[in-house]
């Protein structure tokens, strides 16, 4: 029963980095149809920027996240404009070879700036904390309650307001949105911005428990992808959940199945979903 | 084009003669094999529309499937190969009956899902496969009559004749009404549907045509190198393929083949600049695609007179997979 | 109010648009003519900002110049284009379509009215509201086109071929309607294959071919002209 | 092998993950013998048949691909002449010893304690570390009688740590201790790894099994305590202390048994390097243990050569390298070295850890051959 | 009757687009449907081509019920489709669009392909005059070699018929086959299809084009909110107060 709690516990901490991560990919992949294989590599980015500024440069913790956020916010406008808008009117693998080379790019230049160490980033939030009598380090606490009202503040945003369909409409038909007055490339680089920053803020909470290194973002990339995809391309709903059902199903699988398959539950169970239903559990976003 | 073609053909049959050593041998050898493979993701991907990312998981049955007979039933080469081509063929036609009632961008994730659950099992199969360690001393093509494979000039040629017929095979395949129906399926569904096409055994014969086309390449690439471990099936093996057949060219019959020589060649050549070489390596690619997004082959091409329309590129959109017409 | 000099637009080598002049007055109607290929879409595509014109060109609205400016200030300087193909956002609800209509209206109430006028124009499309539009029938499609565009309550209305896909009795209402909007004081720039219906609405009209304007004049006399009568009213 | 201006240079190849999850060990490996090179050059190369011949080592990336491992080491002994080849990972290395001895013949300079690599009876592999097997016995007794017998385990699923995990366990229940659960997860792509420590602790282990890189094993170290584990660790030989006292402080590593830390090793050579390592790369950084380890492998080689008298000649080099570790200089080891036995395997005196009270208690091992 | 729709119903969700429909098409006849948008006319067509399921009824074609057949089998029994916003392989020729539609007669596989069989030489050959033959009778012989996408709208409405008219169906759908084509150009695709009911084949048209419908049709239907509500002549159509009210609106 203990660890029953326990392992939902984990699968919760886990579940909000892989909903943050899914969600960004939501934004680009999802509604803008660029598949961005460089997601994981920005969280990657994320995580390493907050470690130096907050051990080189003395920065606190939520500063050191803050900037992070920031840089890698302009970082994804820098990668519209300069890759993804150049290939909008190309075919959608094209985006996909240039996110690949990207993502080669974004690693190579992190090894060489940080070397293949792996880095760990403290936590001002270090303490053990016993919640309902499972133990807990504060960090995760933190990283539960901010990865949950980000989520839901993004959430509002995108699906409340017309500036959230302004970025779907552009996705669907550039040419409409422009008639009606929407600037297309300033949603384009938005979007961008948000999922990037997104990305950093996740590698920025993940950062004190887990480990930074340069490919650090290969597998949550596959698995994001597989996320999106489940939850209904563009759905922000279905991200979310999407992130949290697939990490609990992953640390209830390592636990009660087998640890060695962990990796595995994504894809399979995306594989048996798309074999009983073709199109998905969930209809495109309207 | 023909006389392109004939060049072309004449350099391939020079060019094991003239490379200064061993090396560059094996180097050309393996671009030949990675080009069957190629050529085998172009079938579904440029000539169907449909883009596979469990193409490394074939080229990974066709090797192991050679390797394993070789060492584990003493089977030759000349035997497994064909055994790895059908096994990768009919695992392709089962796994494509089931990924292709999903469209678009479904099932490129639904394939992404499929290669890296085949390169899991590869990895954890360990009692058959040996996991991570893989399979070593797999035994190369053995002679047949008078003509010995042991040497890298005759492995180079051995790979060269796969290449070519693989080319001829598929050229006329385009070229046919088979490959015209695929182009078919690719340009629209309803459409090709409503003309009387069977666009579900149109995109599952392309994709078992691609299966076999990577288990052939995974078999020489076994046969070849005499070691095998589940890398060979991993999604990187697919991002690469993917690569040559982009900078190639997709679509083009040829222009995987050269995407190959370029992008493999490149990550050789990028070898020496150690720290920097996938630096150098991802902005290449990068600036490849942005200057030429239609591949080598869409620079040779005469350009159209009409820019391409903002038309939703039809088959890579999820969102266009809605049944009936507007 | 809408003036065009020379207006000039190429695809590649080939000129859909061979310095064109046209305008629209204050408080006008007027008749874009043309057999298919002649070029109308090509105007309304370079008014809108969504083909660049070629160099020379110049196309002035309330006195500003429009040559190089980008959709949205197009947009905010009073002109909205119900498009050829409708260009719709297939997966967003109708009532998201039309909304997005007046995105750069800030003003939440003043949407809701408009929102409310255009119901009143297509009853069928009220009770269709939260389906995605890429469900809807062709025409209803065509609706919301129209609806998108009247949302923005622009002071000029380029609609090209509104009535396509129409049925006989709603191609009447939307010309009644279009009529309506311009005597309220709205320009609008039409371009429309049943020439004689948009004739009888408007004041004056052009007639395109091969990319030039060979004919213009006020709408009865088109009306009465022969080559006009023979080539565009099936008469 | 020869270059202009009548400076002889042989060069001395090296395929191992520069990028990707193993750069760091690949990078360490790699560290050794750029190390020992340049003090070889530093002091006029390689003398061989009375000329000076300098060492140049050329590294290629293979990312722990084994069928990229065998790319390189054709390109390394093709295009460069390289006689010698240092691979860091057992697959790797199965794939070069498939054609190092066909011609050109080289020397695969072997770092891996994968006993299989000696198995396949290679005749030009040179195996650097000890054997892993060397470990469990003293590991397992250590344990034993200081923590108790239920043995939790959380290894990595990668090759290595599997053959590890089961020839550890073997001996853990050959001493009658208790065997649980085996949580074999990948410490290269797990990104929390709360919910396997939760998992293995629910089972009341008194010592816990890990071993993977030293970062991630670390972070395992760090969910157990976390979650209020008291026990002892049995470290696998890939993790290493010093790398984890990085990320985790001494007092979570009490009670672990693992490999010594070089610059705690009591072999006075062993303090010698350290101080030369200090002197290189800095104060605040200790040289990993595949550093010292690989330093001597390649000092050994270069003694082997001029032994031989040729710097090309794979055979007669490798024929020497018995003789040449037995008669390598005291100043040039970073331990102490045995020999070279005929299997090719470099033999050393081996030092564990046990870690009590914050100080690293060494534990000498035998070489049980 | 060459094809009978009997009580065909087809919902989505809520929304019944064809309702309880109950119809048939005389061999050799010219019919129309006309009807309000979102009548459920192009839904009625999706159902017939099989491009839909049907919810609940039977089709039946040439007295075999063809209710649950996949799209391409519908179509290689005799059921040929254009569809309302014209779709054609844009990015091939015109002559290239007439083969393919041509390929549901030819037999050849892959085999035949890679061998170059002699069957494929035949199939090939006659595919080639048959296409050739096509775009001449629908008028476009001069543009053969053009891009279907750089054809002009009206042109692109013909391909659209060769298309599906090149491999001799016996029902051919049009789905507003003048939209966005001006009055005069309507006169000649009239003229069009008058010249494809000659050779024999049925065909069924959905059209808002009055003149066009009244002109060609015998026999009309008319669909509202999915329900049938008038069948007959042009002229008791036109004269039908429910057509008036909800269709063609008070004159
Ligand atoms: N994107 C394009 N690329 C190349 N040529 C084009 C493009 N759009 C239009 N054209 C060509 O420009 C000419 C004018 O086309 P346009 O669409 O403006 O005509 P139109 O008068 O609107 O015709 P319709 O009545 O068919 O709508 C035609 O010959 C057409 O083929
Ligand atoms: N895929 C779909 N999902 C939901 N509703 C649909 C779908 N397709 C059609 N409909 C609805 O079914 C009804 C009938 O549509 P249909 O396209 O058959 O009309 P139509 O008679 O062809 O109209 P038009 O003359 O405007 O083309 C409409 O209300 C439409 O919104
Ligand atoms: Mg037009
Ligand atoms: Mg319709």
């Amino acid at each position: 029963m203990e660890l029953l709690a326990q392992q939902i516990l984990n699968g919760l901490v886990t579940g909000s980095v892989y909903s943050l991560v899914a969600l960004g990919l939501t934004l680009t992949y999802g509604t803008l149809q660029v598949p961005n294989f460089a997601h994981g590599h920005l969280y990657m980015w994320g995580a390493y920027l907050s470690y130096t500024l907050m051990s080189s440069a003395g920065f606190n913790y939520w500063a050191a996240m803050a900037v992070s956020i920031t840089v890698l916010a302009l970082a994804g406008v820098a990668l519209e404009r300069l890759v993804f808008r150049p290939l909008r009117n190309d075919s959608p693998v094209n985006a996909m070879i240039a996110a690949l080379g990207v993502m080669l790019f974004l690693e190579a230049v992190a090894q060489n700036i940080w070397g293949e160490e792996f880095r760990h980033l403290e936590s001002p939030y270090g303490g053990v904390v016993s919640v309902f009598g499972l133990l807990v380090t504060a960090h995760r606490l933190i990283l539960l309650g901010t990865a949950a009202v980000l989520m839901v503040a993004l959430l509002l945003f995108l699906t409340r307001t017309i500036a959230g369909s302004a970025i779907r409409a552009t996705a669907q038909n550039r040419e409409g949105a422009l008639l009606v007055g929407i600037d297309t490339n300033r949603v384009a680089m938005t979007t961008f911005a948000i999922s990037a920053g997104l990305a950093a803020f996740a590698g920025s909470l993940v950062a004190p428990i887990s480990l930074v290194y340069p490919s650090m973002g290969a597998m949550i990339t596959l698995k994001a992808f597989a996320i999106v995809v489940l939850g209904g391309m563009g759905s922000v709903p279905g991200a979310l959940v999407g992130g949290y059902l697939l990490a609990l199903a992953e640390s209830l699988g390592g636990t009660y199945v087998s640890a060695t398959y962990q990796d595995l539950v994504a894809f399979v169970v995306l594989a048996l979903v798309f074999t009983f239903k073709p199109s998905g559990l969930f209809k495109e976003s309207v | 084009m023909k006389y392109g073609a004939g060049a072309a053909l004449a350099i391939a049959v020079v060019l094991p003669l003239v490379v200064p050593n061993a090396y560059y041998l094996e180097i050309l050898t393996q671009a030949y094999v990675f080009a069957i493979s190629a050529c085998g993701l172009n079938v579904i991907l440029g000539f169907a529309g449909q883009l596979s990312l469990a193409h490394a998981g074939f080229f990974g049955i066709g090797a192991y499937t050679v390797a394993l007979l070789a060492t584990k039933a003493g089977v030759t080469f000349w035997a497994g190969v064909p055994a790895g081509i059908a096994l990768s063929a009919v695992i392709g036609f089962v796994v494509g009956s089931i990924c292709l009632r999903s469209k678009g961008h479904y099932f490129a994730i639904f394939t992404m899902a499929v290669g890296l659950i085949i390169n899991l099992i590869i990895q954890k199969w360990e009692s058959l496969t040996h996991g991570h360690v893989g399979v070593i001393g797999i035994p190369g093509p053995g002679a047949i009559g008078p003509i010995h494979f042991e040497s890298g000039i005759a492995r180079s040629y051995l790979a060269l004749v796969c290449l070519a017929l693989t080319l001829v095979a598929t050229t006329r395949l385009l070229r046919s009404p088979v490959g015209r129906t695929m182009v078919a399926v690719r340009e629209s569904e309803p459409l090709a549907a409503a003309i009387g096409l069977d666009v579900m055994a149109a995109k599952r014969l392309a994709f078992t045509i691609s299966a076999a086309l990577a288990g052939l390449a995974g078999g020489l690439y076994a046969g070849f190198i005499g070691f095998l471990g589940p890398e060979s099936s991993n999604i990187e093996m697919t991002f690469n393929t993917l690569l040559y057949v982009m900078v190639g060219g997709i679509g083009s019959v040829v222009g995987p083949v050269a995407g190959t020589f370029i992008v493999y060649g490149l990550s050789q050549v990028l070898q020496v600049l150690q720290h920097y070489q996938m630096v150098i390596f991802g902005l290449a690619l990068v600036l490849l695609i942005l200057f030429m997004p239609k591949g080598l082959a869409g620079v040779f091409r005469r350009p159209s007179t009409q820019p391409t329309p903002l038309a939703e590129s039809a088959s890579l959109r999820a969102g266009s997979s809605k049944k009936g017409d507007k | 109010m809408l003036n065009v000099r020379d207006l000039t637009v190429s695809y590649g080598s080939f000129q859909a648009a061979r310095e064109i002049n046209f305008e629209v007055r204050e408080g006008e109607l007027v008749v874009l003519l043309g057999a298919n290929g002649a070029g109308k879409t090509t105007v309304f595509r370079a008014l809108s900002g969504l083909t660049r014109a070629g160099a020379g060109s110049r196309i002035e609205f309330a006195g500003r110049d429009l040559s190089s400016a980008t959709p949205r200030a197009i947009v905010d300087a009073g002109m909205s284009h119900c498009p050829e193909g409708r260009k719709l956002f297939p997966a967003l609800s109708v009532l998201t379509n039309l909304r997005l209509g007046a995105y750069r209206c800030p003003d939440r109430a003043d949407i809701d009215r408009r929102l409310e006028r255009v119901m009143a124009l297509f009853p069928t499309l009220s009770t269709r509201t939260g389906d995605p539009a890429g469900a809807l029938s062709g025409g209803q499609q065509q609706m919301v086109a129209i609806g998108r565009a009247l949302m923005a309550e622009p002071r000029i209305l380029l609609l090209d071929e509104p009535s396509v896909s129409l049925a006989p009795k709603v191609v009447r209402q939307v010309l009644e309607t279009v009529a309506a909007i311009n005597r309220a004081g709205t320009m609008v720039l039409l371009a429309e294959q049943n020439a004689y219906a948009a004739l009888e609405i408007a004041q004056r009209g052009y007639v395109l071919e091969n990319g030039r304007i060979v004919l213009d004049g006020a709408a009865a006399d088109l009306m009465q002209h022969d080559e006009v009568r023979r080539a565009y009213m099936g008469a | 092998s020869s270059s202009g201006g009548g400076n002889e240079t042989v060069t001395i190849g090296f395929t191992g993950p520069l990028s990707g999850g193993a750069a760091l060990y690949g990078r360490n490996v790699l560290d050794g013998l750029e190390m020992a090179a340049a003090d070889i050059n530093d002091a006029g190369g390689v003398s061989v048949g009375g000329r000076h011949v300098k060492i140049a080592i050329v590294p290629l990336d293979d990312r722990y691909f084994p069928n990229e491992s065998a790319t390189n080491a054709k390109r390394l002994v093709h295009q460069n002449s390289a006689p010698i080849v240092f691979c860091p990972h057992s697959g790797g290395i199965l794939a070069i010893q498939g054609f190092n001895a066909s011609e050109p013949s080289f020397i695969v300079g072997a770092y891996s304690s994968e006993p299989q690599i000696l198995e396949s009876g290679n005749p030009l592999t040179l195996m650097i570390p000890p054997k892993y097997p060397i470990y469990f016995d003293a590991f397992a007794q250590t344990m034993i009688d200081s923590k108790g017998k239920r043995l939790g385990r959380i290894p990595g699923a990668h090759a290595y740590a599997k053959e590890w995990t089961k020839g550890f366990s073997a001996v853990w229940e050959s001493k009658g201790g208790t065997v649980l659960t085996n949580n074999e997860i990948d410490y290269n792509t797990t990104t929390d790894f709360s919910s396997v420590a939760s998992k293995a602790l629910s089972e009341k282990p008194d010592v816990l099994f890990v071993g993977g890189p030293s970062q991630a094993t670390a972070l395992v170290i760090k969910a157990a305590r976390e979650q209020g584990f008291k026990g002892g660790f049995v470290v696998m030989d890939q993790a290493k202390f010093e790398e984890m006292n990085k990320l985790v402080p001494m007092a979570m590593l009490e009670n672990s048994v693992g490999v010594m830390p070089t610059v705690h090793h009591p072999d006075f050579r062993a303090a010698r390097f350290v101080e030369k390592y200090h002197l290189k790369k800095g104060a605040d950084r200790d040289p990993p243990r595949e550093v010292s380890l690989t330093y001597g492998a390649m000092r050994v080689l270069a003694r082997a050569m001029e032994l031989a008298g040729t710097a090309t000649d794979a055979r007669a080099i490798h024929a020497r390298a018995d003789e040449a570790a037995r008669t390598l200089p005291d100043e040039f080891k970073p331990s102490e070295l045995l020999g070279v036995d005929a299997t090719g395997h470099m033999m050393q005196t081996t030092v564990a850890a046990h870690v009590v009270g914050g100080k690293f208690v060494p534990l000498y091992l035998k070489q049980n051959e | 009757m060459l094809l009978e729709a009997l009580r065909l119903r087809k919902a989505f969700g809520g929304l019944c687009a064809v309702d309880e429909v109950d119809f048939a098409v005389e061999a050799g006849s010219i019919t129309g449907i006309i009807g309000p948008n979102g009548a459920g006319k192009t839904t009625f067509f999706n159902l017939i081509s099989r491009a839909l399921p049907v919810t609940s009824g039977r089709i039946m074609f040439d007295g075999e019920d063809v209710t649950n057949l996949q799209p391409h089998h519908i179509a290689r029994r005799g059921v040929a489709r254009t569809f309302q916003a014209t779709t054609l392989f844009g990015d091939a020729t015109a002559l290239e669009n007439v083969l393919v539609g041509y390929r549901q007669r030819t037999s050849s596989g892959v085999w035949d392909a890679l061998v170059r069989s002699a069957r494929l030489a035949r199939e090939e050959h006659e595919a080639h005059a048959v296409a050739h033959e096509t775009l001449a009778f629908v008028g476009l012989t001069d543009s053969a070699e053009r891009l279907a996408r750089d054809l002009t709208q009206e042109q692109q409405k013909r391909l659209a018929m060769a298309l599906a008219i090149v491999a001799r169906p016996r029902l051919l759908l049009l789905d507003e086959p003048s939209a966005g084509i001006n009055a005069d150009q309507t006169r000649g695709l009239i003229a069009l299809v008058e010249k494809i009911a000659a050779t024999g084949i049925t065909v069924l048209l959905i059209e808002h084009q009055m003149q066009m419908v009244m002109h060609l049709c015998r026999r009309i239907m008319v669909l509202d909110y999915g329900k049938k509500i008038a069948d007959g002549t042009p002229e008791e159509i036109r004269n039908d107060p429910a057509v008036l009210e909800a269709y063609l609106g008070h004159k």
